[in-house]
């Protein structure tokens, strides 16, 4: 039941009224709207009602296991949201005077410090608000430089058939064309494909390292050296940081830039899809480019001083991306992660996250799964492959995906990267316990049993959340955006939400019991 | 080490089911030459010592009473807002791909979209963009996908839209080839005369922009310009300000068939300040466009049992499905500032969101009238404004606001870098917060500073 | 899964470990413990995820109607929560000088004379604890005044059969024997018997005005009258004040001391059991005896200056209660709720609280169900009594009780007041919405047609919730108070929790669906 | 008007169903003379207003650093203790009466049973009383209760146990006829000697009270007093700080056989120092005296199902079945607190309080070093003490403290109104938040106001 079902006409939640005291008004009635918005119209308990309830119809990381391969749903520590609604931090107008700024300013100059020196870069720029958003920065600042010297036939990115969406995407919102580079059998670049690629277009190439399949890209140097010796620049989608975070840094293996995903590697929240933040940060060669604003510090008499860095100052950066300064607020929680890990806490970050996934991928491939690349080492994730049960028993990838949700995990990432068949991606990350990844592999292995006695009840799952399988054809084709009267099918009941894992018929599911 | 649940036992035992001896032995396809040396970063605090520095910082910035605006708006938020919004089940989900295990992100989602496609009169909306700025550079390239009637993918930006919005529009589209035509506003009135679009030829442009109320917080005049442009065979993409949608006419009915595409900084609606971001963008636009949307989308749909549920759809516009040819590259959004926005829309409501509105502007008006009471200072249009003015100022704006910021006042922004001809001159918003008093004291301070 | 069982030795969540920078130790060994104290040892994700998982188990007023009898479970605003947790208010040492706290002493004072208004009483005290601490201190204040008369005989306190637990106890605990007055048919006060009970024993009377029945007690002034004329004073217990709050004043119906449940009708939260806050008013003859700490304010040449009144300024004072001054961060919140509401709001609370109750008492009647007083007007809440069910069907108040969970609804106060046979005490309050009190009608009459086709069903209930009936012979049989290790019973799953409300066989169950 | 939902229509629908012209008529039973006059109350705020008020009140409150102590400490408390207890399904649940409904907060208390029963060393515990003070008062009506060996309600109080605790224990239990005897503290040491308990025959005390540490931060000789007072046949009631068990040993442990019922203030364990509350009292006790304990207590059982679950027991003790028999008239008791402190200690666990009890006790020991330093500051006692100390001063106290607040530092609190043969003495506390340059500025300033 949507919030517009529940609300009634004139019902209002007083406490939030405004008083016009002067009751001025000068606009003349032209512009005047001559009916109200259709908002909903309920009380102050019904909307903390309807809301409150609607959280608990969520998989979360704060309630559920999440092993969203390429999303590293580590665990987001709650300090951090509070402090960043600290009244100084949430009260600031981003236009303030850098007078009532320094503290914020100074905080933000730390990140960019630190990210310096985690992804060993020579300047960094905090204002992309999005991985996406980190990638088209990187990718301007190449065409920017390509430009500038001249360089205006290299219109073309390459990028790995395993890559993410999101890189052929801004390649061509930067009015790039785009080349895919196809993948060897171990999981690496197909190198020869590679050479043969690269030439006078080649505007650069744009590399996730360890790769979205799991592993490592081991011969990232020699990488570099084929595209740096057409002329190429080399952009790092730091997806995947986490994996290697203090043990490797991108400047080290070559890339020319880079973005980090905060709200993968530095712990900020999803927020059921953002804000998240794309820092980018470059080598000398891409410095004059970087996007503005960046805080600069300044030596003073008192002490130090941190001012935005303008356009004027930067005459060669490929501008602005945002209307003020990017999303502050979650760059503060990763400050605030990043201070209490410190390096060696990173360092632990990417070796406990690199143990988890090889655990799980030893005692998964031990329990009879098979997994897309058992001679190499798993990174911070892996990939399972559901093919054999696919083919024994009629269960896909999605139907493992849609019955885990049964026994309390959320769904891995499936049916990415495409160029495996039948594909979970399972990224457990760090934050979470041994047993937990013991009762993952409980589940899967119950799904297999239940696939070969009961195939039916794992393709028509789930059957323990608050809705079962949805139509997304149904939506697809008549798509109902808006609200804008109660759903047709009368069929439907009361929605039953926030359901736990299954008690099965033979006996426990390891789910998540509290 | 915090968050790392392992104790020396669980390390044994899990490199033992691995079948290697140590943690080290997992990086061995890591090539040794790529080692990075330890990593030179501060000591770590715990998080009692964080919240110590952290609060030392908060402090400093803290004190400052907001009469500053362009775009970026210091409106109350209702405690609910952020209560809800941050319950870990909102706060730690992922984008929701498995909508079985998500239906509250998605309802908050669906919810989110019907109430700004209500406010802004339009068909569908999407669930989010980046913000303000970046959500009007995807408006641009979608009108220019959209208009397949333009022989030319030339959009018309009135002058009246926020400058740094136009900056940021400029570097999300240049690259693709699009050609931006900069329209002036008229010098007294401080909007765009529509008589200037009879400067273009049928055809000939793909969109215009405007900006209602525009960065000057002038109201434009939304009828003729989107009659005029409509008339041109261009596509009008509307900027507008979510909170001066309580009470002022919705795009989809300026004109005679209305906005062809809305789109705003969602800050206003729930996101507090907290220096630029996080904000969002929102997105509104006819039916008929919603397959060149960017963004995320969420659908009502049923279950097998009939039971109403929601998901992502339409997704054959993303980057996930479409890659180089999605209608963006936006991935990550702005989710959770949506549920914010949905909850203080609930909250208010209509008749609420009216009176914020309301009050916005009178307090604004109460803040023309103190100001322009000292001599020498004068508003310099005079089209009727929503809840910000763009006035006259007799001392130099650089040095005014400094000077007023070390006694508790944030005045508001210069505009004499956008707009040289303008001259020292200072745009100063008022919001429902302001009371009386505070608009008298920095009546009493700029007064005291123009000296009288 | 109690969090012990999540717990594994070593692990720890290590942002929360305290530096010992001085290493400094001065404590001999013999003081010291030999082994740490068996506290759950987990990473914060798993306490996070924990406690928000059970948090899910329960019903509430954020996610759930909740008409519980005698207890006006309406909503508790968000923003009185957000402001009492302000740093300058939560940070406060309770003997931090006057210097700093002008703040908060200003704010108690306004609720002392806010509540004084409201009771018409000549003083009023905050500091006690809950109203069962709030009657003891009236209960104390009439000792003290007694004997300070020298009127030592007076050591009975008398109390309605109808009256809530705490009366009694409080009465026992202040060293008076009880005695029970009888109820008549109507749910009025035996009168003939109060007057056979007062005598020169009599110390006080203790009234619940609405009465415990949801009736108005019609001749509390002739009541007070007799009390009086016996020599005794009288107390009200003012659990039920938000019927009558800005319409009718205790002080005006006639008694010496009040409390009022803060966390009623003062809009607090009852926090799963407190805390709460009982403050007392008395009339003149009680007010030197007080308790302590009280807020006086005096006029100073700058303004006004406020300050603790102190045991020495109050002599006669029943003294302190509490080690500080009571529940100062709960009676910051009843203040910002008085704040909001105002008078005119006060008397709409009063009314809306009535009106609901009035409206569910006629529906449910007009469905067929037997009202306790079916010629009395209901206050803010009524009584149904479900023995015409129960002996037709064996459907008593416990199983509605249940079988209203699974309806999504908490269930009303059962079996209390005892006088009614299979009672169920119904307070809707005014921050319920008409459709949730025809929802609930429904699922009333729902519950009675299944009482006739399937009793049983009816019978095991509940069936939804996150565990089924509870042993509660077991639990007093063999107390298990204490986690000593895993629970014996193997058979169990993994609890399955925070389910909604059943689609039950025929169609459609009007709960409460999101 | 706030949180009232009723539109006009659903007024007129409701009184017709009901059957009535108007509200007016359903108060028609109440006697017109009863009637009030309007209420004089301050105008009614929206919340906007509510949050500027209430924001300017916090405001003239904050800025001290906290040295002060005497019951309540000022301890660090981890963001997620109330991220988690202000959850609404927690803030706004009732008591637990319908267990099905309540898993949540049920199994909290059963968890915070467990974790104050093994922190003590006791093996039962009750789910809170209202504070430290009247827990201490229910602990010496239960220990009467409970001794049935002794000859008179006589009951020995420490006079090192906290004044104002003192002071409650007598206004509670004087009415039930308890005759309370105060055993002096040793002058030169600041604890109570144990020898001072052989002046007492077997059987002619219900039960001694004592602390650790005591009200002046001193250890008492805890392991001789309960000793000798089992001796003489008297229960032994320990009052506890909770932080200090980190390292303490417990109660449970004392002497040969340990204490018999320990209590305790637990604001320490996560709860905001607030003015003086909301706090909460714990209680444990040995097995055989559970049907003496007063409040909720929780237990686990098992459904139909043999699932685990969670309710209410024993209520035969409890008011709402006993009535005038109860062990307690307690109802309401403090039950979100200790959802807080639950979390609290699962978030500390052992090594965390330990660690936490340590930097406190380290803190302490610096905060003496350096305050003794000044000439004319020594320490009142030499026996060891914990995290509070009580110091000599050469200036009157009552003259230091609002000096010192207005210089930022709440320094402690004056022993001589409660122990008027101290003199001028400070009774100053350090917990783990308070850092090096803190208590730096402290010694600075006594040294500067003494006169060095
Ligand atoms: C490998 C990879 N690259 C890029 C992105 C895009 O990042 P964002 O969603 O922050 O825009 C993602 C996000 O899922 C990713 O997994
Ligand atoms: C009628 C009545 N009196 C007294 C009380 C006791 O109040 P408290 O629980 O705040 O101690 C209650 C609480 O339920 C009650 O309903």
């Amino acid at each position: 039941m949507v919030i517009f079902e529940k609300s009634s006409r004139g019902r209002m939640t007083g406490s939030q009224q405004a008083v016009v005291e002067s009751g001025r008004m000068e606009i003349p009635g032209r512009f005047l709207r001559e009916s109200a918005p259709l908002l909903p119209e309920v009380s102050e308990l019904e909307a903390v009602r309807h809301f409150t309830r609607l959280s608990q119809r969520n998989f979360s990381v704060d309630t559920h296991f999440y092993p969203l391969g390429s999303c590293t749903m580590k665990y987001n520590p709650r300090v951090c949201h509070t402090l960043a609604l600290l009244p100084g931090f949430s009260g600031r107008h981003p236009r303030a005077p850098a007078s009532h700024g320094q503290g914020v300013m100074g905080l933000l100059f730390g990140l960019q410090e630190m990210l310096k020196e985690i992804t060993g870069m020579a300047g960094v720029s905090l204002t992309p608000m999005a991985g996406a958003q980190g990638e088209w920065a990187g990718i301007a600042m190449i065409r920017s430089y390509h430009r500038e010297r001249g360089d205006v036939a290299r219109d073309e990115i390459l990028v790995p058939n395993a890559a993410h969406g999101t890189n052929p995407a801004t390649a061509a919102m930067c009015g790039f064309s785009v080349r895919e580079i196809p993948t060897d059998g171990a999981g690496d670049v197909d190198l020869a494909a590679l050479s043969g690629a690269v030439g006078p277009r080649t505007a650069g190439l744009m590399l996730t390292n360890p790769s979205t399949l799991g592993v490592f890209e081991r011969r990232v140097a020699e990488i570099a050296r084929i595209v740096h010796a057409a002329g190429g620049l080399l952009y790092y989608d730091g997806a995947n940081l986490n994996a290697i975070a203090g043990r490797v840094r991108p400047g080290d293996m070559g890339f020319d830039a880079v973005h980090v995903n905060v709200h993968k590697t530095f712990a900020t929240p999803h927020g059921g899809g953002g804000p998240g933040a794309g820092p980018v940060g470059v080598g000398e060669r891409l410095l004059p480019y970087l996007p503005i604003p960046m805080v600069a510090r300044e030596e003073e008499a008192g002490g130090e001083r941190f001012r935005w860095l303008t356009e004027e100052e930067r005459p060669r950066t490929i501008g602005r991306l945002s209307g003020f300064v990017g999303n502050v607020g979650v760059l503060l929680r990763a400050y605030g992660y990043l201070r209490m890990v410190g390096a060696t806490g990173l360092l632990r970050v990417a070796d406990y996250a690199t143990l988890n996934a090889n655990y799980l991928m030893a005692r998964l491939q031990g329990a009879g799964f098979r997994v897309a690349f058992p001679e190499r080492r798993a990174t911070h994730e892996f990939i399972v492959s559901v093919k054999p049960e696919a083919e024994a028993y009629g269960v896909t990838a999605l139907h493992f995906a849609k019955r885990l949700l049964d026994h309390g995990f959320y769904a891995p990432t499936i049916y990415f990267p495409q160029l495996v068949p039948e594909c979970l991606l399972i990224e457990p990350t760090e934050t979470e316990s041994r047993e937990d990844l013991d009762r993952f592999v409980a589940a899967m292995v119950a799904i297999r049993e239940e696939a070969k006695s009961e195939p039916e009840r794992v393709k028509s799952a789930p059957h323990r959340t608050p809705v079962g399988r949805l139509d997304e054809a149904r939506a697809a084709r008549q798509p109902d955006l808006v609200w804008k009267g109660p759903i047709t099918s009368g069929q439907g009941g009361p929605v039953v939400f926030g359901q736990g894992p299954e008690v099965s018929g033979q006996g426990k599911v390891n789910g998540q019991p509290s | 080490m915090p968050f790392v649940p392992h104790t020396e036992e669980d390390l044994g035992q899990m490199l033992a089911a691995i079948g290697v001896e140590s943690v080290e032995a997992l990086f061995a396809e890591i090539p040794g030459e790529l080692r990075a040396a330890p990593l030179n970063l501060p000591p770590p605090l715990n998080e009692m010592a964080l919240a110590r520095h952290l609060g030392e910082a908060a402090g400093r910035d803290a004190g400052l009473v907001c009469f500053i605006g362009a775009g970026a708006y210091d409106h109350y938020v209702p405690a609910a807002v952020w209560e809800i919004a941050g319950r870990g089940e909102f706060y730690t989900a992922y984008t929701p791909y498995q909508a079985e295990a998500s239906q509250g992100t998605l309802q908050v989602l669906y919810e989110f979209q019907s109430m700004i496609a209500h406010l802004t009169g339009l068909e569908v909306a999407n669930a989010s963009l980046y913000d303000g700025a970046s959500a009007l550079g995807e408006a641009v390239l979608m009108a220019v996908r959209a208009n397949r009637g333009a022989k030319a993918p030339r959009v018309l930006l009135a002058d009246t839209v926020s400058p740094v919005h136009r900056r940021v529009v400029r570097n999300l589209v240049e690259a693709q080839g699009i050609e931006l035509v900069t329209l002036p506003h008229e010098p007294r009135e401080g909007g765009v005369d529509p008589l200037l679009l009879d400067g273009f030829t049928r055809g000939s442009v793909a969109a215009l922009v405007i900006a209602q109320p525009n960065y000057f917080g002038v109201l434009e005049e939304v009828d003729a310009l989107v009659d005029r442009a409509h008339a041109l065979g261009a596509l009008v993409i509307a900027e507008v300000n979510p909170i001066s949608l309580g009470i002022l006419r919705p795009p989809g009915s300026w004109g005679r068939s209305g906005a062809d595409i809305v789109c705003g900084e969602g800050q206003p609606l729930g996101a507090p300040l907290s220096s630029g971001g996080p904000y969002f963008g929102f997105m509104a636009c006819r039916g008929e466009h919603v397959r060149q949307l960017p963004g995320r989308i969420v659908g009502r749909t049923t279950d097998q049992g009939g039971r109403e549920g929601f998901v992502l759809t339409l997704q054959a516009r993303e980057q996930h499905i479409r890659r180089s040819r999605a209608t963006s590259n936006i991935c990550t959004n702005q989710g959770l500032m949506t549920v914010a926005a949905s909850v203080y829309m609930t909250l208010l409501g209509p008749a609420g969101l009216a009176a914020t509105a309301r009050a916005c502007h009178a307090n604004a008006l109460s803040l023309v009238e103190r100001l322009t009471a000292v001599p020498g200072v004068e508003r310099l249009f005079s089209r009727p404004f929503f809840h910000e003015c763009a006035l006259r100022s007799p001392v130099p704006v650089a040095e005014l606001l400094p000077w007023l910021a070390e006694r508790g006042i944030g005045g508001g922004v210069g505009l004499v870098g956008d707009y040289p001809h303008l001259g020292e001159s200072l745009l100063t918003a008022a919001t429902e917060r302001r009371t009386a008093a505070e608009i008298d004291l920095f009546g009493r301070l700029l007064a005291e500073r123009v000296g009288f």
